[in-house]
């Protein structure tokens, strides 16, 4: 079965990190997968989509996603500047960075709390990225041992711990809301 | 099957024919006054002069006649005359 | 250097497409004498021609013929491979004041790069291969078929524009001086890197002067200081030819220079002047340099 | 080993294993992070290479045609404007018959300025003797760069691979790479009939009579045409050692009893695969016939389509004229019908081709008609 995943952050959020994350989980554990940044330039500050594509079997396709099953929200903020809901299919489910849903089925953490407890900053914004990873791994079914070895390949040293402590927690944390 | 005659040159002596046939005038050499100072031979754009400790011998098959030859020997021992 | 001991063999076999009197000719054999293991790089231009009318080839040393903005990188290409496979070669690109002109930024590049090369540019002063056009390098006032009243624009000094890439070898010379010339290319083979030697090349039918006066002309040139025989290796020096002209008696010879060449026909009296007023200049640019690079 | 890779990385890794021994290249987005990478693997000695810095696109080509001519496997890679602006050494390469290959990531050209996938680029190179492949995905870019090096040393003609901007450049997919052993026995020892070296004085590439013009065009001609087979070989061979292989010239998906078929190229092939799918489960005899390469052509494997309704979708146009691979096909069959779609890089989906290709069959499209609709209206 193929699970379509976008994920909507500011430029310098990690979206595109996070998209990675997810796609090497999926391959170590037996999946194919798919890791799309926006197509073209990303600006620090601007909206930026991300896309995932999760799947038993070989993926072919290569376009965008338009409207996702799984929809990952970085801040809450970007509530405010799009529709989001014009993004998730019907029955989709929305996985946010924010106190409420906004789908049919939504899982809300304070990644934003997670990365600031752990000094995860760059330039004034919280990194967000490994604590949604975390977070988004629960609804799409994947480990978070898988995630973290992800993380550990990813990241450097110091970095990579840190890190995969922010996505322990996000996974612990995230509720149905 | 790359025909490689097609693009590849093998250095040959008159690759644009016999160029001495575009001389009007033909430098003459004198022993005599020679004191083999090699300046012709130098200062030959054609490189067709050859010289030895004896004498100094003009390739007339391709010497264009230019005439830098005579110009530059300081003992005149080579003179330009015009081709018959 | 004795001449007797260059070795007689020239890498130019006679025969060859140049035009009687040919500057490059001189340069290229003088090139052959000072070096082995060439490997040559030709752009677009005279030595085009020269090269041979196929099957038949001018040149007994490799020869690769390229696009005409390409050679230095061409050149670099093949200087990366043989350091790759540990062979022993000098790639030589032999080029025209054409191919510096539409080639400069690869010129350039390869310059910053420090690409182990040697450049040599033979400037005859216009794209004369396509029948006498102005170049960056055409001289003040020259008549030219597309500057028919005379060039207005300033030559371009390129080798002290090569000088400021910062590069271990520059130098300039003249197909008058080619013990000078020898001699530079064989310090310019002992040092690693970009080496750039700038050679003056004057031209019989680009220039309109007999084909028996090519070594006369590039020589005056010289005595008149309008032409200037430098070296850079490290330190700058005005070349031995050079030198005699470096105060007084430099300018004497700046008439009939000009008079020598038709491309000059019909000069003012005062551009004379104004080119004597140039040559000056160049001078005390070139002697702060010897001042500078010591 | 099964591993993520963005494409750009994946032909990196290919290059990498083929053992190129001198890189050149001049960065532009989308191309910029293959040769990125490579610079990083000569740094860290995982290369044993060369990497130029070339201050430009025309002597990135120009470097690597230096390095082929001295007898060494040399890799480049462009885009859009950079292909352009290089486009004289391409011409200049193949007409000296060196072996080398290029990557281009598929970008199109402006102005406006515009960083993203249609096959206007890489189209310009069709007449220049280059072989020319295009990637669906990118275990495909990858594979095709390793086959790249054997069938362009093999055929003395240089060889470049086409993929997508973005949606395979920068899209990290599950690729199986290859041991370097497996590598090293698949892809045999560079040879080629002259080299540029020291002490072995020939000249290339001077003026002569026409007739040795003539003569050279005429063997190139044949040479490309004979590399078919050549391109077919290593297909199955590499599908022997590595487990994948894809047909040769073309791939063919649910194509035996296709009325309707469709030709296309690129990374988009796979949405439309999906497409397919969906019709198929509907019973409508949907087919599609995936070009590899524009050149060679394959026009024996487009000759049997004759007779059947042929869809041609075109991610680059002629002007004046129609899509230039609705032009090519329509050189070897009659009445085939021409989209022009994904021009500039506008998103086709599996959507657009399920919409696409039912509107085919009805018989409701033009003969050349630019998709979707509502951008041209």
């Amino acid at each position: 079965m193929l699970t379509e995943v976008m994920i909507l952050s500011f430029g310098g959020q990690g979206g595109v990190t996070a998209a990675r994350i997810l796609a090497l989980a999926a391959v170590s554990e037996g999946m194919y997968a798919q890791a799309i940044p926006q197509f073209g330039a990303e600006r620090r500050g601007s909206l930026v989509r991300s896309y995932l594509r999760l799947s038993d079997r070989p993926i072919r396709r290569h376009s965008s996603i338009k409207k996702a099953d799984v929809l990952a929200i970085f801040a809450e903020k970007i509530l405010g500047i799009v529709n989001a809901n014009e993004f998730i299919r019907d029955g989709g489910i929305a996985i946010l960075n924010a106190k409420q849903g906004i789908a049919e089925k939504n899982y809300c953490v304070n990644a934003a709390d997670i990365a600031l407890s752990l000094n995860l900053v760059a330039a004034g914004w919280p990194i967000v990225n490994t604590a949604m990873a975390g977070a988004m791994a629960k609804p799409l079914g994947l480990s978070i041992d898988s995630v973290i070895e992800a993380i550990k390949s990813t990241f450097p040293g110091e970095l990579a711990e840190v890190n995969a402590k922010a996505a322990e927690i996000a996974y612990r944390e995230v509720r149905q809301c | 099957m790359l025909k490689i005659d097609c693009l590849l040159a093998k250095p040959s002596k008159g690759s644009a024919g016999k160029t001495g046939l575009w001389r009007t005038f033909k430098p003459i050499y004198n022993p005599e006054k020679c004191n083999h100072c090699l300046l012709c031979w130098l200062y030959c754009p054609e490189n067709a002069i050859e010289v030895n400790d004896e004498e100094v011998k003009i390739d007339y098959e391709y010497c264009k006649g230019c005439g830098i030859c005579a110009k530059i020997c300081p003992k005149k021992a080579l003179e330009m005359e015009e081709e018959e | 250097m004795k001449i007797s001991e260059l070795p007689r063999e020239s890498i130019l076999l006679p025969g060859n497409p140049s035009c009687q009197g040919c500057p490059h000719g001189l340069g290229l054999r003088a090139l052959g004498m000072a070096l082995e293991n060439i490997v040559l790089v030709i752009p677009a231009g005279c030595t085009t021609i020269i090269s041979g009318i196929h099957p038949k080839a001018s040149f007994n040393v490799p020869v690769l013929h390229v696009p005409f903005a390409s050679a230095a990188a061409v050149a670099s290409g093949l200087a990366a491979a043989y350091r790759q496979e540990g062979i022993d070669a000098n790639v030589v690109v032999w080029m025209g004041d054409g191919g510096a002109d539409i080639g400069f930024a690869t010129l350039s590049g390869a310059a910053v790069r420090n690409e182990d090369i040697i450049v040599v540019v033979s400037d005859n002063e216009a794209y004369m291969n396509t029948g006498i056009q102005s170049s960056g390098t055409t001289f003040w006032k020259a008549k030219t078929t597309t500057s028919p009243g005379g060039k207005s624009e300033e030559k371009k000094d390129l080798a002290t524009i090569m000088l400021m890439h910062r590069v271990p070898y520059v130098a300039t010379a003249s197909v008058g001086y080619l013990p000078d010339f020898i001699e530079k290319l064989r310090r310019a083979s002992e040092i690693k890197g970009f080496r750039f030697i700038h050679l003056h090349s004057p031209c019989p039918p680009g220039w309109r002067f007999d084909s028996s006066r090519t070594v006369e002309i590039a020589r005056l040139a010289v005595k008149s200081g309008a032409w200037v025989l430098w070296e850079y290796d490290g330190r700058f020096s005005i070349s031995t030819p050079s030198k005699p002209y470096k105060n007084e008696e430099r300018g004497a010879p700046l008439e009939e220079y000009i008079k020598a060449q038709g491309r000059f026909k019909g000069i003012k009296p005062e551009d004379i002047e104004e080119i004597r007023r140039k040559i000056e200049k160049q001078w005390r640019l070139l002697l702060s340099f010897e001042e500078t690079f010591r | 080993m099964r591993t993520l890779l963005t494409g750009n990385y994946a032909v990196a890794e290919a290059v990498k294993l083929s053992r190129a021994k001198v890189i050149a290249a001049y960065p532009i987005t989308p191309q910029t992070t293959i040769v990125e990478k490579l610079a990083e693997m000569v740094e860290k000695g995982e290369l044993d290479a060369e990497f130029i810095r070339v201050e430009s696109e025309h002597s990135a080509l120009a470097a690597v045609y230096g390095a082929a001519a001295a007898g060494l496997r040399t890799f480049t890679a462009t885009s859009s404007h950079g292909l352009l602006y290089l486009y004289e050494m391409v011409w200049w390469v193949a007409n000296a018959r060196l072996p080398l290959v290029m990557a281009v990531v598929t970008r199109t050209i402006g102005p406006p300025w515009n960083i993203h996938t249609d096959h206007t680029d890489l189209l310009t190179m069709r007449d220049s003797g280059w072989i020319i492949s295009m990637a669906e995905n990118v275990q495909e870019a990858f594979d095709l760069t390793i086959q790249g090096f054997r069938i362009s040393e093999e055929a003395e003609l240089p060889f470049v691979v086409g993929m997508d901007a973005f949606q395979l450049s920068h899209t990290a997919e599950v690729i199986d790479l290859p041991s370097q052993e497996d590598v090293d026995k698949w892809l045999p020892e560079r040879k080629q009939s002259y080299k540029i070296e020291p002490n072995n004085p020939v000249t290339v590439g001077s003026i002569g009579p026409n007739e040795y013009t003539a003569k050279l065009r005429y063997d190139m001609a044949k040479t490309i045409e004979s590399s078919k087979e050549l391109i077919r070989k290593a297909d199955e061979s590499f599908g022997k050692t590595f487990g994948r292989s894809y047909g040769g010239l073309v791939e063919s998906y649910e194509l035996d009893d296709a009325e309707y078929v469709v030709v296309m190229a690129g990374a988009w092939c796979g949405d439309a695969k999906d497409a397919i799918d969906r019709l198929r489960a509907e019973g409508l005899p949907v087919g599609m016939l995936r070009l590899r390469y524009f050149r060679p052509f394959p026009r024996e494997e487009l000759e049997e389509l004759e007779g059947r309704k042929v869809l041609v979708v075109d991610r680059a146009f002629s002007m004046g004229h129609m899509g230039i691979l609705g032009m090519e096909v329509s050189s070897v069959i009659n009445n085939v019908t021409n989209v022009i779609a994904g021009i500039g890089g506008v998103d086709v989906g599996v959507e657009d081709f399920e919409a696409m290709f039912r509107r085919f069959a009805k018989g409701e499209l033009q003969r050349v008609e630019w998709w979707p609709k509502e951008v041209f209206s």
